[in-house]
């Protein structure tokens, strides 16, 4: 098989769901009950998943060569065009398959979830929209086609996370998550200008051909992002960083992180697939996709967002007691360390850690979904308790995902859940990040890499926090736990293939991480800053493979595995009784306003609902006031003359048409008024004013004879000037 | 050659329809069919020009010299040297399509309408009649005349059939509009009495006499050195832009001269309503490019700024009013400024790019707004108001209209595969490239040299905000209209139900959204070769540049 | 050419003239009386008439220089002059119908009482 | 030289004027004798054929003149003693002048009520005869009497016209008002020509030109224009000698309103033009001479810009539609003088052409005989609407055409397109006749006149908008008492329709029309006077025209 019909295959892949979306959104009205839709839908997911498991084992299998199929799509003049179409590569294949397989297992998910709903299967047809948009992306060679992906991603997290309109907080949260994303998507647009004008007009990544497309002409010129003396460094830099914009509102980065909490209001598939999976995860890939043209200086920017974003976020998740808010903020922290991972260099592990992280926290979404359908949902975890006996298979997936998540591995071994493998490489990048800062002397820089290493210890005390919160302990709801029920088949089995692949898929011996990284030279090597990228990053790996040098020694908890231990037993001795020591805990004076505060997100909600959206509304109105009194209001102003003028002359005349500006009909009309007067009717005063304006007319001319031109030669030049005089 | 003969028939056969409809006695059926009728022969006959056109044309790739086909000239009033010219190319092609599909399904918008259907649909056709002069018409008094003719039909379409303020809409348009084209008139007069005193080799135009003929005039050498930068009518050239400019920004309309189109589109009936947002307002956008930018290059870019300033300004307070409107036909108004804007400023960069851009969003935006004032027609039609604040639910209540209607509104919010995005994402990313040539630009082009990129850069961002303040007012007004727990008031059924009539229109019109977001390329594929041609002067700023050095 | 007359130029009939010029105007402007106002018209025809007369006699009279003997003097002043005479003789006349009608409808020929047409 | 008897040859010139004395004749005499006596009683008819074939015999004549169906060429100089200059230009206007007063005689005897029509029928139709043949000699006078006689033939019937509602008050007011003030103006007129005789010596045009010509202007001149200003100024209603205008049109009978709002101020602005370029003919291109031809052409332009603008603000209080279209006509009297002062169109012609005194074409000329042409089709259109709606509503009041767009569709319309053309719409003759005075100010500098007729084109739309307004959008108002339904007679469809088709050939396909005026627009400026000014100082003009041979050579006695 050619990559050609690799090619091909991931293109039916991408779709299929639309196709699907059609038919369902189409005639899915025409049939009684929405079971018969929701499994064609879960049937067209499953074809396209097939296709690019397909595609993915042939690529691999042959080690085959990346290969691009431009499209031309939109013209931009003299014949050039702004492409879209496939791109194939270890990364696309890769992703492509994980999408596809996740979303197939969510659609069965939701068969089950959204049983009995009236819209079910409208929500079907969304989710097969959404897997299209996610596809576009993940499949995409052209910023101009991520650029649409992302908006259509948008739209259908808008759509899901909206679903149940009728509700205030689903408009709220939906509306909220669009515009928050189209500021971000702002970036993404003015990022893209820069690049349009400065590298390359079609907006491709990589070309078939050396010379074309960004990178390649960026080789070409020999433009290399980490040469700081270079003139295009600046447009480079605020390239990346408007780029960059895109992935901070799209992985809700902070300061643009509050919509991913509320996105919550969604039903739970959603979750498991939208915003923690897959959505969320496209800012990683954007950003690893344009890593070849950020600067240090993106870099750093990049870097210092996500640390923010991982820090912040672990901490507020420590103190959430909506279940589904914990997992969001864990998404958000995680995302967080993927973002470092690009920001520091090691953006290989940041897909690799994308991979890993969307398996694991797709199933916890999952559990938490089935444990709220279960109590019949109620989603804060004090209601909760004890689950475990009522629901096992829900508690094994979730336990196994926290132990994912949790970076959790057999001691001085290899042996690990999949997580461990792509957040030590972060961490080793991180690492190696800081030590270059330390090396220019700068040593602040290690803050880059005692973030993430704290927070790797903090990530598994929250997920333990949930885990005991909802399964263990004693049951704090008698009556939500006696309606507790394991949940149907086309909800579990979902979370246990997750759980499973949340196991095995870090394995080396699977070589995805291995594999990702081999697409490192493809991605770079276009141009002289790949190279330097590439050592840099090799070096994170050889960090991470070897484990042999000095730093492995101060961080030996984590890198040894033992990171995971510590914070999971001292959540579980906490939180065993339920809230009961930490309530006691937090009654003490100042840590009682700082739980406060951590509760409450840090109050970035009101914060941007205050300033931003209010300042917004504000100034709206100020304009329409402003268009309604000034601008209409200078069209209107010859209306307001008239009538005074038409005060001053008296007479009014109100049968013409009403309403302002007939301006200068009115004040026209008004003017009328003194023609009214003048033309008295009365005789005399006609010929008065004929001969006074007579007599006027001879004295203008007469009297500059009078005045001293005797000869009447002359007479015509003063005749005229005073006329011309008069009439200038 | 029938082509020849089709497009001067598109012309007047609606003119004749409109003599036509006036004939069947008190039978509204007969004079609907013979509308409609009409309507659907104009858009058989342009299909039938679009093809012969594709066909002959082909597509990408740029003509060299004048690509005009089909063109007639007669000589009509010897004594200015005015001529009767029509002729087809890739600037108006596309428009011409667009308004013959609006004209089908307006035309079946305005079925149920009771009051003197027969003067209603009379004056409509004489209106096509005046779209299609506009768009056709390559002679400049010919043009200015049709400009005219398409004015009065309008004023009594919404003076007659319009809401409560009707009267003062109507004046007040019509004032507006009358103002723009006496401007033109000013023009007019400058033409017939410079031109012939261009003397020089290339003065091929029309040997001493005035000339109106604006293929010629854009690719005369003699007009474009003797107008051009150091030309001896340079000044006059620069007067003449910016008036031709005032006349056109007020039709498109540009802020300040927009405060007709809010009062027009919310007294005007919902047919109006769409032909004047999906249409008229392009007259303006056309206007600029066959006039403006192709006759008076050095002009253009001697005013790339302050035209440029005048999209940015729209876009930006065009969605902040629109935000601000509690009125939904008026926020939709208001959302016109905005999109138009994106025009005006894809055209002042004078990029490739841009212009495509600008070309672009004026199709789109053709189908989107008047697929929007339709869906407002529809509810407003049943529930008598436009308060925003008062619907809510909709989208349980009339599940089908609002999926119709999430495809108008979010093409009009400019999303991806809608027929919104292409024209917004090409004007901006236009935008962003007007730096290659301003750079390089010689030094009387304002802001030419190495500090334009940042000024470039800026107004493109402030551009690219106005992106985020559409979302803004799109999405509340969705939730506001549509979201929410279903409200008895608006459920409606049987014979107040929507009605499959209405479904064809939103249908047909969504289609459309559809499929040119996802093919752009049936609009650039008509334009592309016109594109390099239209604008000799332009097309390629490089040459143009290198001309105007060797001009000085 | 008596004496008495050589010492009387044209400036004496310029000035008389418009002195019957300016009665004449003051009598329209001042008069209610319509057969009044017609009386000032007839002064201002006549102050006209006057500067023709005068213009024929002392500046443009008499035969061209260099014109044979059958030349006979030009006589334009005094035939505008008999002109002016006639047609205003026909002017009063029709004013005359016209003032009569008028008293007929409004039992007066004051003018003032005609401002029924206004505005 | 000397005294010299016109050749008989020159009488043929004037055969037009004589064709409508001798149809005036008859119609004044045949009712007095006994056999024809009872059949004018009956009815009208008779009288009014006549008069038509009258004016459609003059028209005819004067056409044939001018295309030489009888084979003599036009005069090459002003015949009669140089009393009247019959030119291509004159001879156009003439054509256009009868055969509109035939259409406002037709409209009389078929819309106007019968009343006026049987009772007073031989007189009217006489006294528009009369009216028309003066100002047939308005547009052909080329001497001071001339112009002076010619404007007293067109008014005395005028006065007596507007009068012709005898038995009501306000026709016997309208009646008094215009014959006072044309009595006024017209001695003020005379007074002015005296002084221009005592500086020139001369009442010939011509001469009187190449005579400010060499001397410039002196107090004389200046008085002698003025008063000359007043006068036609009085004809052409402009500010401020407009006062009448508006009282008249709105008492008159509605066909004479008609009449006198085209034909009186056609022939006026015939004449004005003539003046004008007479006097920029015979002006030397020097600086000096442009400074006077600006100047003067400033004073007539504030003239006409003023009444224009006082037409078109004056018109919106009007609620009758007569007394609106008499301010619509003071408007377009002011558009028509605007251009009128441009004595600099012809400025130099002498001096500079060899062809001197041939006939010359003059583009301004052809811009006013097109307007005219226009106007009078527009005008005569719009009356003919309000007569007939007069006739079968008996009102003249806007608001009794309120609802007219339902009631009476067509008729609508119809009012809409002659008003739209009086606006000055493109695609109507009214918007190529503005366009065409626009070229004219344009090219002789005057960009301040165009802006004023841009201006005044913003301010007319509301004047002519407003009958529509009333006709479409208003409803009629309970107050007031149904007006009879509005029934039109076919003739009166027929006069209609022949205006439309006027206005819209000549806008849309307007160049058999300006092809027409544009060749017939040349005027004559040779005169050969009875009595050449006997002081030493050799006239231009007077050389100019003194063939080798002496007039006494060929026409001896």
């Amino acid at each position: 098989m050619t990559v050609e019909t690799v090619s091909n295959l991931l293109v039916a892949a991408w779709l299929l769901p639309v196709a699907g979306f059609t038919l369902v959104i189409l005639f899915g009205r025409l049939f009684r009950d929405h079971e018969k839709p929701a499994w064609f839908t879960v049937l067209v997911m499953g074809t396209s998943f097939v296709l690019s498991a397909i595609a993915l084992w042939q690529y691999m299998a042959n080690g085959m060569e990346p290969y691009c199929d431009p499209w031309p799509w939109l013209a931009i003049g003299e014949g050039k065009f702004l492409e879209v179409g496939p791109y194939v590569d270890e990364v696309s294949v890769l992703l492509m398959a994980m999408v596809t397989l996740i979303s197939t297992l969510v659609h069965i998910y939701s068969v089950g979830y959204m049983h009995g709903d009236p819209r079910k299967s409208r929500f079907m047809a969304y989710m097969q929209l959404f897997t299209f948009s996610m596809l576009t992306i993940v499949i995409a060679n052209s910023l101009i086609q991520l650029f649409v992906g992302w908006e259509l991603v948008g739209l259908t997290s808008y759509l899901l996370i909206g679903f149940w309109y009728e509700k205030r907080g689903p408009q709220l949260a939906s509306k909220k998550a669009f515009v928050m994303n189209r500021i971000g998507d702002t970036g993404f647009l003015i990022g893209m200008g820069i690049v349009f004008f400065k590298f390359g007009g079609d907006l491709v990544l990589r070309s078939a051909e050396p010379g074309l497309g960004i990178f390649g002409t960026m080789a070409a010129n020999g433009m290399n992002p980490l040469d700081l003396s270079s003139a295009d460094q600046w447009w480079l830099t605020i390239a990346g960083i408007g780029l960059f914009c895109g992935a901070m509102g799209k992985s809700a980065q902070f300061p643009l992180h509050t919509w991913l909490p509320d996105a919550m209001e969604g039903p739970t598939p959603v979750s498991s697939i939208v915003h923690s999976a897959t959505m969320v995860a496209a800012g990683v890939y954007l950003s690893a996709r344009i890593f070849p043209i950020l600067t240090p200086g993106a870099h750093l920017f990049i870097s210092t967002i996500g640390l923010i974003t991982l820090v912040l976020a672990a901490v507020i998740a420590c103190a959430q007691t909506d279940i589904k808010r914990v997992l969001a903020y864990s998404t958000l922290s995680q995302l967080g360390y993927m973002i470092l991972a690009v920001g520091v260099g090691a953006y290989t592990f940041a897909l690799f850690h994308l991979i890993t992280h969307a398996f694991f926290k797709c199933c916890l979404f999952q559990c938490s979904g089935s444990v709220i359908h279960a109590c019949h949902h109620e989603q804060e975890m004090p209601k909760y308790g004890g689950l475990m006996r009522k629901m096992p298979l829900t508690a094994i997936a979730f336990a196994i995902s926290t132990l994912a998540i949790a970076g959790a591995a057999i001691p001085y071994t290899e042996y690990a859940l999949s997580g461990f493998y792509s957040k030590d490489g972060i961490i080793a990048g991180a690492i190696n990040y800081g030590e270059a800062f330390g090396r220019n002397g700068m040593s602040w820089g290690s803050l880059f890499y005692w973030g993430p290493v704290i927070i790797a210890y903090v990530t598994p005390f929250y997920m333990m926090r949930a885990f005991v919160l909802t399964f263990l302990g004693k049951p704090r709801d008698k009556h939500i736990h006696d309606h507790a029920h394991e949940a149907p088949w086309t909800m579990w089995a979902p979370q246990l293939v997750l759980a499973l692949f949340a196991i095995i898929i870090g394995w080396p011996m699977f070589r995805v991480g291995a594999s990702i990284h081999a697409t490192a030279p493809t991605m770079l090597t276009h141009d002289a800053a790949g190279q330097e990228h590439l050592t840099m990053m090799s070096q994170g790996f050889d960090a991470h493979t070897e484990m042999a040098h000095g730093f492995h020694l101060t961080h030996g908890f984590l890198l040894h595995g033992f990171a995971w231990i510590i914070p999971m037993v001292l959540a579980a001795v906490i939180y065993w009784n339920g809230f009961a020591i930490t309530s006691r805990i937090f009654g003490l004076p100042v840590l009682k306003q700082l739980h406060w505060l951590v509760y409450n997100k840090f109050g970035f909600d009101g914060l941007y609902d205050t300033i931003f959206v209010a300042l917004c509304k504000i100034v709206a109105k100020l304009a329409a006031w402003f268009d309604r009194m000034v601008v209409d209001g200078l069209v209107n102003l010859c209306g307001w003359l008239g009538k005074n003028i038409g005060f001053a002359v008296g007479g009014f005349d109100d049968q013409v048409v009403d309403g302002a500006v007939r301006g200068t009909g009115r004040s026209a009309v008004k003017l009328g008024g003194v023609f009214h007067f003048v033309q008295g009717g009365n005789l005399r005063v006609y010929v008065l004013i004929l001969l006074a304006v007579g007599l006027a007319g001879l004295a203008v001319v007469v009297i500059p004879l009078a005045l001293g031109w005797a000869e009447p030669a002359a007479a015509s030049t003063a005749a005229t000037a005073t006329i011309s005089a008069l009439t200038q | 050659m029938p082509i020849d003969l089709f497009v001067d028939l598109l012309i007047f056969v609606p003119a004749i329809g409109a003599v036509a409809v006036l004939l069947p006695r008190n039978n509204p059926a007969a004079v609907k069919m013979i509308a409609l009728g009409t309507a659907i022969v104009c858009l058989l006959l342009n299909i039938a020009i679009a093809f012969d056109y594709y066909g002959t044309t082909g597509s990408y790739g740029i003509g060299s010299g004048s690509v005009i086909k089909y063109m007639t000239d007669l000589v009509w009033i010897d004594s200015v040297n005015i001529h009767y010219i029509t002729g087809v190319d890739g600037l108006n092609l596309p428009l011409l399509l667009l308004t013959s599909i609006l004209n089908v399904i307006i035309i079946a918008a305005s079925w149920n309408i009771e009051k003197q259907i027969k003067g209603f649909l009379c004056l409509y056709l004489l209106l096509m009649f005046g779209m299609y002069g506009v768009f056709l018409s390559l002679d400049f008094f010919l043009f200015y005349v049709f400009f005219e003719v398409s004015l009065l039909p309008m004023y009594f379409l919404i003076g007659i059939w319009g809401g409560p303020r009707k009267e003062y809409a109507a004046i007040k348009f019509f004032l507006y509009t009358l103002v723009g084209s006496i401007c033109l008139l000013i023009v007019m007069l400058g033409f017939y009495f410079l031109i012939p005193k261009i003397s020089g080799a290339e003065q091929a135009v029309a040997n001493g006499k005035a000339s109106f003929n604006m293929i010629a005039l854009a690719e005369d050498g003699g007009f474009q050195r003797a107008f051009g930068q150091g030309g001896v009518y340079w000044t006059h050239a620069k007067w003449f832009f910016m008036l031709l400019f005032v006349s056109f920004a007020i039709k498109v309309p540009a802020v300040p001269f927009h405060t007709w189109l809010p009062d027009a589109h919310v007294e005007a009936p919902t047919p109006i309503s769409m032909i004047l947002a999906g249409v008229l307002l392009k007259m303006g956008g056309y206007a600029l490019m066959r006039i403006n930018y192709a006759i008076f290059p050095d002009a253009a870019m001697w005013a790339w700024f302050i035209v440029a300033m005048f999209g940015l300004v729209a876009i930006i307070y065009g969605a902040f009013c629109a935000m601000a409107q509690t009125d939904w036909k008026k926020l939709v108004a208001y959302s016109s400024v905005s999109h138009m804007g994106y025009v005006i400023l894809g055209l002042a960069v004078l990029t490739t790019a841009g212009r495509n851009g600008a070309y672009f969003q004026m199709i789109g935006h053709g189908i989107s707004s008047a697929m929007m004032f339709y869906l407002v027609g529809v509810v407003y039609e049943r529930a008598h108001h436009r308060e925003l604040g008062r619907f809510g639910g909709l989208w349980n209540t009339m599940p089908a209209y609002t999926g119709l209607a999430a495809v108008g509104f979010f093409a009009g919010l400019g999303l991806p595969l809608l027929c919104g995005f292409p024209g917004e994402a090409l004007s901006l990313l236009g935008t962003f490239k007007a730096s290659d040539w301003l750079t390089t630009a010689p030094e009387w082009v304002p802001f030419a040299g190495a500090g334009a990129e940042a000024l470039v850069i800026t107004i493109g961002i402030i551009a690219a905000t106005g992106v985020v303040l559409t979302a803004g007012y799109v999405l509340w007004m969705f939730q506001r209209v549509y979201m929410g727990p279903a409200k008895p008031e608006y459920s409606y059924s049987g014979r107040e139900s929507v009605q499959p009539r209405e479904y064809f229109v939103m249908a047909v019109l969504a289609v459309f959204a559809i499929l040119l977001g996802v093919f752009p390329s049936i609009v650039f594929s008509l334009t592309d070769a016109t594109f390099g041609a239209a604008y000799a002067g332009l097309g390629d700023l490089v040459s143009n540049l290198a001309s105007l050095v060797g001009a000085n | 050419m008596t004496t008495a007359l050589t010492s009387i130029g044209l400036s004496h009939f310029l000035v008389l003239s418009a002195i019957v010029f300016g009665c004449g105007l003051a009598t329209v402007l001042t008069k209610r009386n319509a057969i009044g106002i017609l009386i000032g018209v007839e002064l201002i025809l006549n102050a006209a008439n006057l500067n023709l007369v005068a213009f024929n006699r002392f500046s443009w009279g008499g035969v061209p220089v260099g014109a044979g003997t059958d030349a006979v003097p030009a006589v334009d002043g005094l035939m505008f002059a008999l002109f002016i005479i006639v047609l205003a003789a026909a002017e009063a006349a029709i004013a005359l119908a016209i003032i009569l009608n008028f008293y007929n409808n409004f039992a007066s020929i004051d003018v003032e009482r005609g401002s029924t047409l206004r505005g | 030289m000397g005294l010299s008897y016109p050749p008989a040859s020159e009488y043929w010139a004037v055969l037009p004027e004589m064709i409508l004395a001798a149809a005036m004749c008859i119609i004044l005499l045949v009712p007095v004798l006994p056999p024809f006596r009872s059949a004018c009683r009956r009815s009208h008819k008779p009288m009014l054929i006549i008069g038509i074939l009258g004016l459609l015999g003059a028209a005819l004549a004067s056409a044939g003149m001018l295309n030489q169906w009888f084979g003599t060429e036009l005069p090459d100089h002003a015949v009669l003693g140089s009393m009247l200059t019959v030119d291509r230009y004159s001879m156009a206007f003439k054509i256009v002048l009868y055969l509109f007063s035939m259409f406002v005689l037709w409209m009389w005897g078929s819309i106007t009520s019968r009343q006026t029509r049987t009772v007073d029928g031989p007189d009217y139709v006489s006294l528009i005869l009369g009216a028309v043949l003066g100002m047939s000699l308005m547009a052909s006078a080329s001497n001071f009497l001339m112009i002076f006689l010619a404007i007293e033939t067109a008014s005395f019937p005028s006065f007596a016209l507007a009068g012709f509602h005898k038995t009501t008050r306000r026709g016997s007011e309208a009646g008094m008002k215009y014959v006072l003030f044309g009595a006024v103006s017209s001695a003020v007129m005379l007074y002015g020509l005296s002084m221009l005789y005592g500086v020139c010596g001369t009442l010939d045009i011509p001469t009187v030109a190449s005579v400010v010509a060499e001397q410039g202007l002196s107090v004389g001149v200046i008085v002698g224009f003025v008063g000359l200003l007043i006068g036609v100024g009085f004809k052409l209603s402009a500010v401020p000698m407009h006062f009448w205008c508006p009282d008249v049109f709105e008492a008159a009978p509605i066909e004479v309103t008609t009449f006198l709002s085209v034909a009186s101020k056609g022939a006026a602005i015939i004449l004005l033009g003539r003046l004008i370029l007479t006097l920029g003919f015979y002006l030397p291109d020097t600086a000096e001479a442009h400074r006077m031809a600006n100047g003067i052409a400033t004073c007539v332009g504030i003239v006409g810009l003023v009444t224009a603008t006082w037409g078109n603000l004056g018109a919106y209080y009007q609620e009758n539609i007569k007394r609106l279209l008499a301010y619509s006509s003071i408007a377009h009297a002011g558009y028509m003088i605007m251009a009128a002062g441009l004595v600099s169109s012809s400025l130099g012609g002498a001096a500079s052409s060899d062809v001197a005194g041939i006939a010359v074409q003059e583009p301004l000329a052809y811009a006013l005989l097109f307007y005219v042409i226009v106007y009078s089709f527009m005008n005569f259109g719009a009356f003919t609407i309000a007569a007939s709606v007069a006739r079968s509503t008996g009102s003249e009041n806007l608001r009794d055409y309120a609802g007219l767009g339902s009631r009476q569709p067509v008729l609508a319309i119809l009012l809409g397109c002659f008003l739209m053309c009086l606006f000055g719409m493109p695609g109507t003759g009214g918007f190529l006749g503005k366009v065409y005075l626009g070229f004219e100010m344009w090219s002789a500098g005057m960009w301040w006149l165009v802006a004023g007729l841009v201006i005044n084109t913003v301010f007319s739309l509301y004047l002519y908008m407003k009958p529509i307004i009333f006709m479409v959008f208003t409803k009629p108002d309970a107050d007031r008492p149904a007006v009879a339904p509005v029934t039109v007679v076919p003739a009166a469809w027929l006069l209609m329709f022949v205006a439309l088709i006027g206005i819209l050939a000549t806008g849309i396909f307007p160049d058999q029309v300006t092809g027409w005026a544009r060749s017939n627009a040349a005027l004559n400026y040779r005169s050969r006077p009875l009595f050449t000014p006997n002081d030493n100082r050799t006239i231009a003009a007077t050389m100019m025209t003194a063939d080798d041979e002496t007039p006494a050579d060929d026409h001896g006695h």
